[in-house]
């Protein structure tokens, strides 16, 4: 296995052989056909699946996730992509009260095997309205499992357990992941929602991170790792259900947590790290306080400098975690 | 046999297509709505059932009327005033009532109420508590019939207010672009709510605004099942044969209010004893009775035994099973993983 | 001011004296003209302002939060009324793209003065659909101010500081206080924004509650007083910006926390009022772990026992409370 | 003058109505956009703008016809392909440049960006990074116009692809119910991104969705500012008047890709060949010249003072201010409160 491709293309290779696997399966979205997507990552998909499975949609977030629930209802697994994240502002509607509910409102009845994609994060200089992080808003709601990978590896076996999992299942992907190389088996594979992934075993603190975040942590784990700062480092993968346990494991033996997260920090995915941490069991072995870091508390800026300083950088979080270890503020 | 033979010759299409039996269980489909929401309202005020509800009494013709062209594997999307889809559908009532009753036995198992009844067993996918939240869904039915190469149709029910929704416009839109099999029926009751349609819409019919996605619209008296029915045959093979999905807008009303809360303030009593007294069941029976399609002793026959089905139901319900306390978060995931 | 009226009045007392004093504000949403409002809290304005101030719209929740925008733009003061909270999901875009950026995204070239209020929380048998609590999404949101008053006094002079505000301010109200009563000074008073309110003065355990929840907490407080568990209760009034410094003052006092909130437990607003604790000077003087009661993680169920059962209760916040101050579990 | 008189009684009625001066800065305008959106291609080629940006090339007619006809205390709303709109309505390049460069001095003071670009001075509300997300806002701004009983209008730019988000819907809706002084603009440029209209909508035009908001649709040839202006003037005099609003579909084309990472795979080089054939500026140029209104010499004058403009705006950007990093949370708030 020592093939390397990159995020986008792990994505499309998943997408590929979920296809080729169920005919139930279809994908529908913004300018996905020819135009291959916005980010490249259904490609040529449409070429080899022709238009009725690869389906472009007239510009309606709302109504495509109407359409994917009542497609889902009705026995198929639709894969839907919004173009970028922040439209999907348009869709809670059908995402939160239909998708996220229906199974349970009627009384487990049904089944809503859906997946939804969301290309999120800044650093692309699109701007205040094309580079949020809304990962938290779908964390927050009942119904859905919500997955962030940050490798291709992951990326590609967690979208096609999605695609398997009977429940709508939401998939974060940072767009400044999708050039992002790693190793990746040409068959098939799966990797299981909700678990937690130790990316770097280590014994003074845990950093608990998510999406690009992850490897911003390992490069700041390099940094400490030469200062004698030994930082282990958890990549959460599925925000929902959140994977606990792996998280109290860790901060019982290092006894400081820290959670880097590029969604804005109040009530970003850090907070309720902190918060199960805070009333877990690894409470009694804090010693100290929990640290976040995360997207500043304003949208994000157009301005390049202000773009970089309003989310985690590795500066920001080899600093904060050597405060954190040392004891400084 | 040969008299009632020589009554249809002169009846419209609707009554020669369908036989008495098929006709005469439209009546007591009719009746058991009818019922049903009377006996819901009067389980509601004294306390037997919490929540609110939304009756559609009055609209009874354009249930019925519309959902007599569905097969089993035909998809309803219906509405927060769902329960005539739903019984016209076919749903059993007693499940109805325990599902309003809280109980295990429910439709959604006491976790659903009024506002989210489905009965997936005859292709209705759900009531819906959002206005305009069935549309898409219908269309992605629709499209789910398509691509498995099937004949069936999705109907989806709104209401006049629902039009005004950004869901509304994005649905048909998405239908008639990818000619789905759907059959829009809009049930124009004239107020979302408290608001007419003259305060919220800038043209005077719902189905005006079918041409803006190419597709047809038809205007037919909602009061009259054979009017709705006939339009809704016409739609419903259209979209059978491939053609694409139609609008039908069935102008009626409901004579109670919007739900519980509703003080009436923005009708007239006239206006209401206007449209009460173009009751559709009434108007159903005496044209079964012209055609000689049934007589009045059928047609008491009939209403006796929805009562009977209503009241049997209600007992039904009330005897039912609670819910565990202890198993809120039941069913949320398949798998039963959580948070 | 002996005089006592409804959360509702209160609401529509404020609406009536913004709109006497200022001609650009005015009022929009379904229904809330001749029909008073779903909950009647509009009542008979439309009759002492006329319809071009009360304004019934048709249902277009997106539209209608766009022409709020808009409208704010041009010199206007807009208070929307959704019907209920669950239909602002068709709204976010607005909100949060628009409404809560434009003044940032235009280099703060302008001002975006409109109220938005959502009637939210179940307890009136209304299903998934109709009772959701959401005010942890707009709490994450930069550019938003959230308000969540809990009695009519704060309801009043928070709503009348809300339409003051230069800023969009998120009123939510929740369903079951509509009809509670408490005093309320006939003129037009302001109480600030931005700033909880310690209810209840105690030195054992500090809860921070928001709505519904305040009450159900000073109701707790009283049954563990009974036990001799002194409870201090801070009613956290604003969700954003948030008080921390009031929190954080209280827990250094008391050395225990709790957070009773009614939205989903996982990312609901306790997880953040968690997560400031624990990265506080607070952290250090607590002597337990951080409870947090919350919603259950499921959408509300329409049966009425299980619809209790998925919020906290009073039985619920005196069992945790007892456990969180005696260290049981 | 009185040779140009003559001229100009065989022309059009917006060769009449407008002075040779005003037509002359209509031109200007056309290539101050032309050049200002190629200056900023090739900034963002060198590497000194970062981002993405839509460019109108091909699109100018129907902003400067469109906002010829407004005032300073009118409103417009705009879109991700707005510079035109902004420039038509006023703004002035070397500060548009500024924000593309993240500068202080920016419309936006950097923050913003292409897709941000406002300037309320002039009534521009603001460009929109949302398809769609311009259209509830410009009705809210016309009804803001209606309350404070102003005689401006609200003009609200969107595209073909926009017109199938249900926010167009609810906007038409509104605007036609309570009859406020909008003027929405359409400019159909044959494409939504990649996706033809052939393939989004199920009807020929945009202007064919206006019935169904009782409101008149015209319309014009997108590359004639003659067109576009005369439609417009017709729709802006019936807002003022109060008598509602209108749509104007303004056919055109873009010759450039979507964005910059647009590779053109969903139409032809022979389709983007022929709209280039069809290019506004010299289209208006020739007209100008053949009814006299203006000489070829004045022509390249007001080409060439377009293009220092231009170069001046891109050096006065280039050495403007930045922005501090440390001031990330700055206007958020009116107050400076945070979190
Ligand atoms: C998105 C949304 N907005 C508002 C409501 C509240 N509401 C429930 S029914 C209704 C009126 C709907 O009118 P219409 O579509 O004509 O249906 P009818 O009630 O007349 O059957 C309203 C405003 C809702 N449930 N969902
Ligand atoms: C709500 C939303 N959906 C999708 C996009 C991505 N997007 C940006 S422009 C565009 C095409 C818009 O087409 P049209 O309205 O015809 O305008 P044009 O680009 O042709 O000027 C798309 C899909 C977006 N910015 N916002
Ligand atoms: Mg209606
Ligand atoms: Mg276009």
């Amino acid at each position: 296995m020592s093939r390397e491709i990159t995020y986008a293309q792990a994505i499309q290779e998943a997408l590929g052989q979920a296809m080729e696997a169920d005919p139930a399966v279809f994908l529908m979205g913004e300018d996905i056909g020819v135009y291959g997507g916005a980010f490249q990552v259904t490609g040529d998909l449409v070429h080899r699946f022709g238009e009725d499975r690869v389906m472009d949609a007239p510009i309606s977030e709302l109504g495509q996730a109407g359409v994917a629930v009542g497609a889902a209802l009705a026995g198929c697994k639709p894969v839907l992509e919004f173009q970028f994240s922040d439209f999907a502002t348009l869709a809670m509607e059908q995402i939160v009260n239909q998708a996220a509910k229906l199974r349970f409102m009627l009384g487990g009845k049904v089944n809503v095997p859906l997946v939804m994609r969301f290309p999120a994060g800044s650093g692309t200089g699109a701007a205040a309205q094309h580079s949020q992080s809304l990962d938290a808003w779908l964390a927050h709601v009942p119904g859905l499992k919500v997955i962030q990978p940050s490798t291709p590896y992951d990326m590609k076996g967690m979208l096609l357990a999605a695609i398997d999992d009977p429940d709508p299942v939401m998939v974060f992907e940072h767009k400044l992941l999708y050039k992002t190389k790693g190793e990746v088996p040409e068959e098939a594979y799966r990797v299981p929602i909700g678990k937690a992934h130790v990316a770097r075993e280590g014994s003074d603190v845990t950093i608990v991170a998510t999406s690009i975040m992850v490897h911003k942590s390992l490069e700041a784990a390099e940094t400490l790792a030469a200062e004698g700062i030994d930082v282990e480092v958890i990549d959460l993968r599925t925000l929902r259900p959140m994977d606990t346990a792996t998280i109290i494991e860790s901060v019982k033996k290092t006894t400081r947590l820290a959670c880097v997260y590029e969604g804005v920090k109040t009530l970003g995915i850090g907070a309720e790290i902190s918060a199960r941490i805070a009333e877990s069991e690894a409470f009694d072995y804090l010693d100290a306080p929990i640290l976040r870091l995360g997207g500043a508390e304003s949208p994000i800026p157009y301005n390049p400098v202000l773009e970089k300083a309003a989310v985690p950088q590795v500066q920001g979080i080899v600093e904060g975690l050597r405060n954190l270890v040392t004891g400084r503020t | 046999m040969s008299a009632l033979r020589a009554v249809k010759a002169n009846a419209r299409p609707f009554f020669q297509r369908h036989s008495a039996g098929e006709l005469k269980e439209a009546l007591r489909k009719m009746y058991l709505i009818r019922r049903f929401e009377e006996g819901a309202e009067e389980a509601y005020m004294r306390g037997l059932i919490h929540g609110t509800m939304h009756l559609s009494i009055g609209q009874e013709a354009s249930a019925v009327g519309s959902t007599m062209a569905l097969r089993n594997t035909d998809y309803i999307t219906s509405t927060h005033r769902g329960h005539g889809h739903c019984i016209g559908k076919g749903a059993d009532p007693k499940l109805m009532f325990a599902e309003f009753f809280g109980k295990e036995e429910g439709y959604c198992r006491g976790r659903g109420g009024s506002m989210h009844i489905a009965d997936v067993a005859t292709g209705n996918l759900g009531a819906n508590g959002i206005v305009g939240g069935g549309l898409p869904i219908a269309v992605g039915a629709a499209l789910a019939i398509k691509k498995q190469k099937r004949d069936d149709v999705a109907m989806c029910f709104f209401g006049d207010g629902a039009s005004n929704e950004g869901a509304f416009h994005e649905a048909l839109n998405m239908a008639a672009v990818w000619k789905l099999p759907v059959i829009f029926v809009c049930e124009n009751n004239k107020y979302g709510m408290s608001v007419s349609t003259e305060r919220s819409m800038a043209v005077a019919n719902v189905a005006d605004r079918a041409p803006a996605y190419g597709m047809p619209g038809v205007i037919v008296d909602g009061n009259s099942v054979a009017d709705v029915a006939e339009a809704i045959a016409a739609a419903t093979e259209r979209a059978r044969k491939g053609e694409g999905p139609t609008l039908v807008e069935c102008k009626t009303y409901r004579t109670r209010g919007h739900s519980r809360s509703d003080r009436n303030r923005y009708r007239t009593k006239e206006e209401i004893d206007e449209w009460k007294a173009k009751d559709p069941i009434p108007l159903f029976e005496a044209e079964l009775i012209a055609h000689g399609l049934a007589t009045e002793d059928e047609v008491t026959a009939i209403r006796i035994s929805a009562e009977t089905e209503i009241t049997n139901g209600i007992e039904y319900a009330r005897t039912g099973t609670d819910p565990d306390p202890n198993e809120v978060t039941r069913d949320v995931y398949s798998s039963g993983v959580n948070s």
